[in-house]
């Protein structure tokens, strides 16, 4: 007998090997989909509970400015507008974006365009930095010194969404900057050749041919921080102010929906309605952030079609 | 003219951005060094907090801060690296990888506090382990697998392709060329990725409020047997670990030094990240010399 | 490199295993949580209960009243800390929960050092509160505007002030701080800030304010001439037994009442010389 | 590009052997996805021989070496039908054990792609991993391979030292080793001088006409020059297909057909 065919047929140790390793592999990952879908699970049971077992109108939810779970309104249905903290979020997210792009995009620029060598050495060791300061010092230092300073200049306590603004730009600003540096290296380096051959100032490069193409890549960069913002709890919990209400100005206290969430989970029952709104807002942030990354997808998938 | 001025202008701006950046953190990082280095010493250290007296310490924050940390890590690691190895190696590309990829983002954006309270609900809870490290180390699990996962991946699709169909081509299956070509190589990116993790899980506060504990019992540091309910070791009791310590005496502190309390302990936790950061790019660059320069 | 890491993992998993089997065996232990306003005097007491009993442990965590009480209510603890009546708290069914009070906690309003009134009325309170009043000119002070910083909704605290102050009226919304450190830090920095705290949080950066000129003391409490104050409850499901009757016990006994409670700034329960039902009815405590 | 019609001369089945075959293929198809790559390729390699694959690039050349030791199934898309017979077993039945038979099936890739290793690891790996431990025995596999590669002179004060520290010869070469280490019976090489410079691929060529004797060869290559050199038998694909195939010097010298003649004359490739 050939002993080489022998060998051919008998299941090898690499076969077994390869057979529970790709078994333990899979194991993992399913684990991992398991937890995020427990979670989506719990979440959503008690926060559809303030609809269905509760009888809040969604709409109602979604659109009424006057937060008061304990109090019920002429109908007999509590007081669950939650408009005042889905603007408030909305709002310091979109503003801390609108802050922190110029700058993320700028340090970006300069770590991969203007002075690779600087840039790298120091830029990026202190955005690395600068991702790794938790949030609760961050909370804390906003405290401290954001919120006098507001207080300071504009009047009033200093709480606001402006004071959350300035606490969640310095949070996001290291992600938005890290990503939209890999955005800008993955510009192929014969754009910029072909464009500074033609005469082209270093500048008009930058402007019309590196960010261009990058454009996608930057966006999904600006989108990944506002998903961040979005969801940042403690930190903006402490400079806030925590008021429901429908903020008037910056400088005046609102709350978003991650802050309402914290205060109040602590100090409401499990299974009763105070509670149960208090889920549905966080179901809110947990479909917020699914549409977060769908966003991310689109502008991934538009920028791949471009190339 | 025009277009040279154009270029000069954008380039001092850029220089303006940067420098900006750098004053940020910079500025940042000196507050929180200035107000809180002249609180830290040996004493402050290593002695235990008091509720409502002057003098108290961090020891045992800090202690449960490491411990914890290396709890989380001991769990999270292997998981991480398996579902990584899965996700690069194995998976198809098709909707249901779509849907565990876009599972994992969803995970890694959750806010802290929905990750702990399901912690609370689940372990604390339902298992029954109480307010414990064991069930503040597992929900600390939940909010470092997305990142460590994607990490993982990441790290592991950097490798090159032709690495793997030399161990291929060796007869090796693909699980062990995995593990034994492509994760080496990998490692300085895997090394960067859990170091770093390993500086958020130290700093994380909200997930722990409610499964870890707010309460730090005095150990008995010098019985380390796990089974003993004093004992350092013990996974099953409470405790408080240093970001939640920040947050609860900012929250409701009694003690006349709060501030200075609350400065030194921030301080001291900005340090210990620093320093995960720094060892991580360190370690990594260590990693990458000894993996590619033989044994 | 994996396997040690693998080995590593399940040492811990059998590690936890056998600890978890082994929990009873090597020291007895209970768990209190709850109220964060509660938690400083039950850990002073849990610490000295453990000196004073080798091997006998009392966790204590916050998490809030709310926490506490649903805690207890799921038997998932076995005391639940709260500054509010059980009944108080709606998803709570306090028939099932047994009542300990161990200590009482005064609150007053807290103002500004700007604000330039020391005295005010109950109904000038509630016009505060409900948003009728805006300027402390109004009121006799600075011209000030009226910033109202309010607990948490559901905080003790608020529960009790509200309930003494605004008499079933509506509070106004306003910024809400989670924590009693945070408003006395607000109150003392902006100008024409309102709100209230606990006695034992006063300090010289705010200022309290009498009301009817009642001034916020301890004794004030003891009588009932100060209204505005709480039980701090440690509730039980059911009759309390071993460790947890035990520790109990220990919290009412002077040792603790006499010793502990004063300097931690709560007023002892057996020195009340009145007592206070849920539905505010004070009767003489003979 | 010149059309042939290539569906009629294509070689569909072949006569019985004179010599022993190491290795042949039936019919053989390989698709990604749904695009045809391989249409149907049949051809024998005779036992201690050099066989050499030439072809224009996109015919398919490196997909049917790459097909014979199932490096394809690694490839998510491609799916193979048709038979590879080696040793009385198709290759492709799922009976044999894909990881053993790569071990007799050795494969040496176009660009060098030595592990981060150290050289000597790089040989010692593959042979720990499959259960030879014994260092001596390890050491003797080491230097036999790295002989007959032609690089044991050049390295074996260095055999610590990462194999990334190599030349692209050198390290070409140590993967040719690599596979030797396992004791192949064939050896598939895609293109393995592509990424060479002329002097390392004269040393690399001059190393597998050495091996001939030990081992059948498979060689894909671009290079006209150098199959004529170092193979003894040639085939020449287009479109998916083998077109003809034969001894080498009848190939380069009298092609039957008028697209090899094309081919190897310099008119399209």
């Amino acid at each position: 007998m050939d002993p080489i065919r022998e060998s051919l047929l008998k299941k090898s140790r690499q076969s077994k090997v390869e057979r529970l390793g790709k078994l333990v592999s899979f194991c993992c990952i399913t684990l991992i989909v398991l937890i995020v879908l427990a979670i989506f699970y719990f979440v959503a049971s008690r926060g559809l509970a303030t609809f269905f077992h509760d009888k809040v109108n969604l709409i109602d939810f979604l659109t009424k400015d006057v937060w008061n779970p304990s109090v019920k309104d002429a109908r007999g249905l509590p007081e669950v507008g939650a408009l005042p903290m889905i603007v408030g979020s909305f709002l310091v997210t979109i503003l801390s974006a609108l802050v922190a792009t110029p700058f993320a995009v700028g340090g970006a620029i300069f770590m991969t365009e203007i002075s690779p060598r600087r840039g790298m050495q120091i830029l990026k060791p202190v955005t690395e930095l600068l991702v790794g300061i938790p949030s609760v010092v961050y909370g804390f230092i906003g405290l401290s010194v954001v919120v006098p300073f507001v207080r300071g200049i504009f009047g009033g306590t200093g709480f606001g969404i402006l004071a959350g603004t300035f606490v969640l730009f310095v949070m996001i600003l290291p992600t938005v900057t890290s990503m939209s540096v890999d955005a800008l290296q993955a510009v192929p380096r014969y754009y910029r050749e072909a464009s500074l051959a033609l005469g082209a100032t270093r500048w008009q490069t930058i402007y019309k041919v590196v960010l261009r193409s990058a454009t996608p890549g930057i966006l999904t960069a600006i989108v990944f921080g506002m998903a961040r913002a979005f969801g940042e709890a403690l930190a903006v919990q402490m400079v806030i102010g925590n008021a429901a209400l429908m903020p008037h100005n910056l400088v005046s206290p609102a709350s978003t929906l991650t802050s309402v969430l914290t205060m109040g989970i602590g100090n409401t029952i499990m299974g009763s309605l105070q509670n149960n709104v208090l889920w549905s807002l966080a179901l809110l942030l947990l479909l917020m952030s699914l549409v977060f990354n769908l966003l991310i997808r689109f502008i991934g998938r538009k920028g791949a079609l471009k190339k | 003219m025009n277009v040279r001025r154009q270029d000069k202008i954008a380039t001092v701006v850029l220089y303006l951005i940067s420098g900006t950046i750098i004053l940020i953190l910079a500025a940042l990082l000196l507050y929180i060094l200035a107000a809180g280095l002249p609180h830290v010493s040996w004493h402050f250290l290593t002695s235990p907090a008091r509720a409502f007296e002057a003098g108290g310490g961090i020891g045992i924050q800090l202690f449960n801060s490491l411990y914890l940390l290396v709890l989380a890590m001991l769990i999270s690691m292997p998981v991480s690296l398996g579902a990584g190895i899965y996700l690069s190696e194995y998976a198809k590309k098709n909707w249901r990888t779509t849907f565990v990829q876009t599972a994992i983002e969803i995970l890694s954006s959750l806010p802290s506090v929905v990750v702990g309270l399901f912690g609370f609900l689940i372990f604390v809870v339902q298992f029954k382990f109480g307010f414990s490290i064991l069930s503040g180390a597992l929900a600390l699990t939940f909010f470092n697998l997305p990142l460590l996962t994607r990490n993982v991946e990441e790290s592991l699709a950097s490798v090159q392709g032709s690495q793997r169909e030399a161990g291929l081509a060796l007869g090796l299956s693909r699980f062990e060329t995995v593990t034994r070509v492509i994760v080496p190589e990998a490692l300085p990116g895997i090394t960067t990725g859990m170091i770093l993790g390993a500086g958020r899980v130290f700093g994380e506060a909200a997930a722990l409020i409610y499964t870890a504990g707010q309460s730090a019992p005095a150990l008995d540091f010098s019985n380390w047997n796990p089974f003993y309910i004093a004992s350092p070791l013990n996974p099953l009791r409470p405790a408080e670990t240093l970001a939640v310590h920040i947050w609860k005496i900012n929250s409701e502190g009694i003690m006349p030094d709060v501030a200075a309390v609350s400065a030194g302990a921030s301080a001291v936790l900005v340090i210990v990240v620093l320093l995960f950061n720094l060892s991580a790019r360190w370690f990594g660059k260590w990693l990458f010399k000894k993996m590619t320069g033989g044994d | 490199m994996k396997k040690k890491i693998l080995t590593a993992a399940a040492l811990l998993i059998s590690l936890v295993g056998l600890t978890a089997c082994q929990k009873q065996s090597s020291g007895e232990s209970i768990t209190a949580v709850g109220s964060s306003a509660l938690q400083p005097l039950v850990e002073a007491a849990g610490e000295q209960y453990s000196n004073d009993h080798l091997g006998k442990f009392i966790n204590v965590q916050g998490g809030g009243s709310g926490t506490g009480l649903s805690q207890i209510q799921a038997g998932a603890v076995d005391i639940g800390n709260s500054d509010v009546h059980a009944e108080e708290q709606n998803g709570v069914d306090a028939k099932k929960l047994v009542d300990h009070r161990v200590a009482v906690v005064g609150i007053t309003p807290v103002v500004n050092k700007k604000v330039g009134v020391t005295n005010l009325s109950f109904a000038q309170l509630k016009a505060i509160f409900t948003g009728q009043v805006t300027n402390w000119q109004q009121l006799g002070g600075a011209d000030l505007p009226i910033v109202l910083v309010n607990r948490a909704a559901g905080s003790g605290t608020r529960v009790t002030f509200e309930k003494w102050v605004l008499q079933g009226s509506q509070a106004k919304q306003a910024q809400e701080q989670d924590s009693t450190g945070m408003v006395r830090q607000i109150v003392a920095a902006t100008p024409g800030a309102i709100s209230y705290l606990a006695f034992s949080y006063v300090d010289k950066s705010i200022a309290a304010v009498k009301i009817n000129h009642v001034a916020p003391t301890d004794e004030n409490v003891l009588t009932n001439k100060w209204k505005i104050w709480s039980y701090e409850h440690m509730y039980t499901k059911g009759k309390p037994t071993g460790l947890t009757k035990d520790f109990i016990a220990y919290v009412l006994s002077p040792k603790i009442q006499e010793k502990v409670l004063p300097r931690l700034g709560y007023i002892s329960i057996s020195q009340m010389k009145v007592e206070r039902d849920v539905s505010g009815h004070v009767t003489r405590r003979s | 590009m010149q059309k042939y019609d290539v569906t009629k001369t294509a070689i569909k089945t072949f006569s019985q052997p004179e010599h022993e075959i190491a290795l042949q293929t039936n019919d053989l198809h390989v698709y990604y996805g749904d695009h045809e790559q391989i249409k149907g390729v049949a051809l024998q390699f005779e036992r201690y021989k050099i066989s050499a694959i030439i072809g224009p690039s996109g015919s398919g050349k490196s997909t049917y070496l790459r097909a014979l030791n199932r490096m394809n199934d690694e490839i998510q898309s491609a799916k193979v039908t048709g038979s590879i017979m080696y040793r009385d077993l198709d290759v492709n039945s799922p009976q044999v054990d894909v990881y053993e038979m790569r071990k007799h099936i050795g494969m040496v890739f176009q660009r060098p792609n030595p592990f981060a290793k150290s050289i000597y690891d790089n040989i010692a790996f593959a042979l720990r991993r499959h259960g030879t431990k014994k260092k001596a025995a390890l050491d003797e596999i080491v230097e036999k391979t790295l002989q007959q590669a032609g690089l044991w002179k050049e390295v074996k004060d260095s055999l610590s030292k990462s194999a990334l520290a190599l030349s692209g010869g050198q390290q070409q070469r140590l993967c040719i080793a690599r596979a030797l280490a396992l004791k192949p019976d064939i050896l598939l090489l895609d293109e393995p001088a592509s990424a060479l410079d002329p002097i390392s691929t004269s040393v690399v060529e001059d190393t597998l006409t050495q091996l001939k004797k030990d081992y059948t060869l498979i060689v894909v290559t671009h290079n006209m020059q150098q199959a004529a050199r170092i193979s003894d038998y040639t085939a020449f694909f287009y479109d998916g297909y083998a077109l003809e195939y034969g001894a080498t010097n009848q190939i380069f010298t009298q092609p039957k057909l008028k697209a090899t003649n094309d081919y190897i004359s310099g008119h399209f490739g």
